[in-house]
């Protein structure tokens, strides 16, 4: 079976590069096909790689707080792009400051995306539920 | 990038340029600005305040702290001032500012009125000017500082000198490397050229402002030697610019031996490189970062973590302390939070003061590791830059010669890669191109081996990968479950 | 008071008497406690379980907890040991029980069920019987310790041991001279005999009970020296009736060389002793308890403290570590209060198990002052005692050639007065009647004449009032304001 | 001027002797008579010795968390057995755990304290109180 092709990056002007490189190495390692654009990724540079990869889905971090201001939108320029069947994930410290999870993921679901995950997650668990929504059997 | 201190009329030419980036540019009047940094009691600086906590031997305590509006900022340092018993206070700068983006932060300003609470992770300082600087500044009864990230810094340097900080934290490489993608090295040093030159221009004048290459870098597994070659590197360009009072800093590391090792060796390395190059006249002071890598969530944790911190800080000896509060795991703390994790600090600076640091043969081993470490890497590069500080930087790293684990800038080498020994201390598992002796590798391989040995698995990334959880999992060696 | 183990039949015949002082004594069976103490695995075994922590070189944690009534000191317990993660777990016994008044614990028992809410500090093991300990101790997954402050403890044992606990805190000294105003020594000693024979008996049929000195006594500024005498003398005590599992123990002083130096030596000279007088069959363990003395109000500053205790312990390499919470200047913490104590402390342990412990001439130093204190002690009180450990405890007390600072209890000297010295170790301002030499003499009045001449005043009882609430101030030396 | 006799003690059970000793110290300091009961001192101790003593004060203290059930009824104890005008001053850790300092003290004063004291008060603040009460002028 060909690999799936997963675009990651760190939106906005975050330069949080450590937990990055663990998801490449994680998707990797789970059979992925990873487009890694690093830190510091705009929106439109994450549209342009899925669209050019033919990407099953992207998964966007932000961990230095302002990601509610990074990310609006996202989805509607995703689907304007073209973008109609991507998978939106999202992870990170999303907000600024210590706060119920609910709220937030509200939030950036509104935004668009698919699934939220809260700080200091697992990558693993974004890797089954990618699993679990491509269909793919381990 | 030059090789000299830049000459004067040189400097206030480019000034010009810099200060038309932004509007706010223009409040700034160099002459008005002596007099008013002129008017900043001793108390109050930077200076004065580390050259005395030096002289009585303890370890001053500050925190990071910075919101989008002027009067929320002045609530929460006035905060962690009063209750928090912070002895130095910052100022942090938002993510946008530092990367020069004024009007997407403009818009967080915009926003942050609008619904009443701030939209940026910190204070956008040159869109709010000079005057709502020293409205900030003057509301408060310790020295402040600016705190930031910022690849170019000259406008947000003028702002904020001029608006009555006493110390910039900062320089060509700790805030380039780890703080940014696509700059180029050269621009960056060339850029902190002028921050400095124009601490140099306030020196010249009679005002001392501190400066304070940033220690930790990429706050993860950093070992002393990388951090110790650009602090030293960066003291030399300041130095070379008229800065004479400099704060030098490091990252805990966590594994004690090596972190007292790490700030003694830090002091006497900065100041033998900067007594080499003539510039005898610079202080020298330290500064200890509290753990900077991923944190627990779990509060009661986070607080053994930053009173472990602050306990090595003080047994170290380093002049001041960088707080991390309990809700690091999170989000930008709240002022209780940050001031919760400045009186634990506090609690031990004051109980340890008393206590003569424990003298080891180990920590003396120790330090003859890092120095050797260092003085490799240090030579290296100097020899590469024909003793030219600026090129020596810039080749130093195209070489790969200085390499900074998990650094998100291209013009990093990132291929050293460090783990933790089976002591916790932080080794190299690849050298990538640093320039050790035979010796040096040596003993680093074995270090390993030791813990691979222990652990019955390969040395291999996945260690790396450990290492990296391992604090946050309540670890500090990441051992395999 | 007799000098060899008791005869069984004398034992066997003083147990009825024991079991007659209140009702719950009837369900007492020796046989068939034997019985069922066999059949608690080694898991959830204190001898076990610390013999590993030994080898493995790892400090378990361990809180003090207790409530008046059976269901609710399961939850509490259960919470510490899966929130916490207590390695090891405690039931610690109400005020009342303590001092056998079993009938003001019913009360407490009674109107505690009536209003819903604990009305005592602790549980009173002695009215709820074997089978309730037993419902308790089986409900849980780590081994559990009894921990009192009883002086007459002979009932309680026997309801505990029988009931399931695997650890009995305690002594004829430590657990007269802190926690009691007119007991006398020498039945307390003889009742404490009665404990260890029992201990003794266990371990003859096979089942080893774990026994553990008190070593904190009154908590406040007890120097080294004096816990351990106290120690020792106990640790013989016990052996002598047969017991063969002790852990030996210490509070914090909060000098970090005289803490590691104090756990080092406590380890040592007890099993020198037990050595010398032929019990070489007996384990010795010890235990570091976080600071004993008043505590910050504040919690980020008592997380602080707690942290620091737990830094220490790991570091002293003592087998396990007995937790304070950030509630402890106000109350008996809540269950939440308590595990966030365990956990801060659980952090330190783990991130500190891997360091290699600092070595240190300066740790040597220290250790053979406590050496040579403690031996000075020991010495002189056996020679009072020809050798007969009871008998010396007994003499050594009366003559204050051992003298426990701020006891409560008449037999104690209460001439010896601790202040610290000008680093924060805990020395002797006044000798009372100590049998120290003259070197050692020397050495006290010239610590504490360098402290004098830094704070500018006379060494007086001033200095020791400002030393009981440095802690809780944030200072550990106490400084004049 | 005569010195004022203030009798202290520990009640009930409870054998913390640390703060004793300092407020024995500081109340000699201060000009008073004291008459430390020390440590595990009863009811009618207290009171016996305060009619002995012709004491203007009794300071009780309770730290281990049982003040609640030893000081019941120490109010018309006092008064039974005559002494209609020694003030009752009482401090420590007055209840078992952490807790609102308020009610504390209103169930303090119920029992028939003049005044209740938090944990870890300051003894100086209870030595001028007491000047305070007994019209002392320094
Ligand atoms: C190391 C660090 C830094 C380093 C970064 C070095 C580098 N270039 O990488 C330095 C010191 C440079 C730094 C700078 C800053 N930092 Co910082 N930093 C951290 C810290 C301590 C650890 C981050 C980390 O590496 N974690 C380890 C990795 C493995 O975990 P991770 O990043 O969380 O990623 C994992 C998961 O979250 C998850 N995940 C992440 N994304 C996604 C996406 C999907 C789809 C899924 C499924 C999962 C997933 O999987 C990842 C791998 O396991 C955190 C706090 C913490 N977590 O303890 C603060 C933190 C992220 N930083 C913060 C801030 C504010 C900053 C600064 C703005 C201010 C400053 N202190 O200088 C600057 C920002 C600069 C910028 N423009 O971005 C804040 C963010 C605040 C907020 N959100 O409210 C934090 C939370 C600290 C705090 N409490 O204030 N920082
Ligand atoms: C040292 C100590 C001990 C020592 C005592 C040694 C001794 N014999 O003196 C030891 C280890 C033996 C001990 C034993 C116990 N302790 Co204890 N102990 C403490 C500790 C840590 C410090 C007490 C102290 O000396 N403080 C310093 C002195 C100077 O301050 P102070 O006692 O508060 O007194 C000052 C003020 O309160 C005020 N004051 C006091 N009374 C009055 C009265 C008036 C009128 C006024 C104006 C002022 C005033 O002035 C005093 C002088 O400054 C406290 C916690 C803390 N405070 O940090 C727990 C604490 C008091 N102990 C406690 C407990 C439960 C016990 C034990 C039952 C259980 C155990 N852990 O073994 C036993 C009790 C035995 C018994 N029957 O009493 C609890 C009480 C709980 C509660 N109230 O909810 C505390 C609060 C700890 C806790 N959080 O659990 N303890």
């Amino acid at each position: 079976m060909e690999k799936s092709t997963v675009v990651i990056g760190v939106i906005g002007a975050d330069v949080h590069a450590v937990g990055n490189r663990i998801i490449e190495f994680a998707l990797d390692h789970a059979g992925f096909n990873v487009v890694n654009l690093g830190v510091m990724v705009s929106q439109k540079e994450f549209v342009d790689a899925a669209i050019e990869t033919n990407a099953k889905a992207i998964f966007v971090s932000s961990l230095y707080g302002q990601g509610e201001l990074d990310c609006r939108g996202f989805g509607d320029y995703c689907k304007e792009a073209g973008l109609n069947n991507v998978l939106l994930y999202v992870g990170g410290n999303l907000v600024i400051g210590k706060s119920d999870f609910e709220p937030v993921k509200e939030k950036y679901i509104t935004m668009g995306f698919d699934r939220v995950y809260p700080p200091g997650s697992d990558i693993n668990q974004g890797i089954e539920d990618l699993k679990h929504d491509l269909e793919i059997m381990d | 990038m030059i090789n000299q201190k830049m000459p004067l009329v040189e400097f206030l030419a480019l000034r010009q340029e810099v200060l038309n980036q932004w509007i706010t540019g223009k409040e700034v009047n160099l002459e008005e600005a002596v007099a008013y940094q002129k008017t900043i009691k001793a108390d109050k600086r930077f200076s004065a305040k580390l050259k005395q906590a030096a002289l009585d031997k303890v370890t001053l305590v500050q925190p990071r702290a910075g919101v989008a509006l002027p009067n929320d900022l002045k609530k929460l340092l006035k905060t962690l001032q009063d209750e928090g018993g912070a002895d130095l206070l910052p100022t942090t700068i938002d993510s946008y500012t530092r990367h020069n983006r004024y009007i997407e932060a403009q818009t967080g300003i915009d926003e942050s009125i609008r619904i009443g609470k701030s939209l940026l992770n910190g204070f956008p300082a040159v869109n709010h000017g000079v005057s709502v600087c020293r409205d900030v500044v003057e509301y408060l009864d310790v020295p402040v500082q600016v705190r930031h990230g910022t690849p170019d810094a000259r406008l947000l340097a003028e702002i904020t000198l001029a608006g009555g900080f006493t110390s910039f934290e900062g320089g060509g490489i700790s805030y380039n490397i780890p703080y940014g993608k696509n700059n180029s090295l050269e621009k960056t040093i060339t850029d902190w050229q002028y921050v400095d030159r124009l601490v140099g221009y306030y020196e010249e004048r009679g005002i001392t402002i501190n400066r304070e290459p940033f220690g930790p870098l990429t706050g993860t597994l950093v070992p002393p030697c990388i951090s110790h070659s650009v602090a030293i590197l960066e003291s030399l360009l300041a130095a070379q610019q008229g800065c004479k009072c400099i704060t030098v800093g490091y990252g805990q590391c966590g594994n004690q031996i090596q972190d007292i090792a790490a700030i003694k060796t830090l002091e006497k390395l900065s100041k033998m490189y900067l007594n080499r190059f003539g510039y005898k006249d610079v202080r020298i002071t330290t500064v200890f970062h509290q753990w900077m890598g991923g944190f627990p969530q779990d509060e009661a944790k986070a607080y053994a973590v930053i009173a472990w911190g602050a306990a090595t800080a003080v047994l170290s000896g380093a002049t001041k302390v960088i707080v991390k509060s309990p809700h690091e795991a999170f989000g930008v703390p709240t002022a209780e939070a940050n001031s919760n994790g400045l009186k634990a600090t506090k609690q031990l600076t004051a109980m340890l003061k008393d206590q003569v640091a424990i003298e080891s043969p180990m920590i003396v081993e120790e330090m003859n590791i890092i120095e050797a470490e260092t003085n490799c890497i240090i030579e290296a590069v100097l020899k590469l830059g024909n003793n030219d500080f600026g090129l020596s930087a810039l080749r130093g790293f195209e070489a790969g010669l200085i390499d900074v684990p998990f650094a998100p800038a291209q013009c990093n080498a990132n291929k050293a890669l460090p783990a933790r020994d089976n002591n916790g201390a932080v080794r190299f598992l690849d050298f990538g191109n640093l320039p050790f002796d035979e010796t040096l590798k040596a003993f680093h391989r074995q270090k390993l081996k030791e813990r691979a040995e222990t652990e019955r698995r390969d040395v291999s990334f996945q260690m790396v990968i450990d290492d990296i959880y391992a604090v946050s999992k309540g670890q500090l060696v990441g051992r395999p479950r």
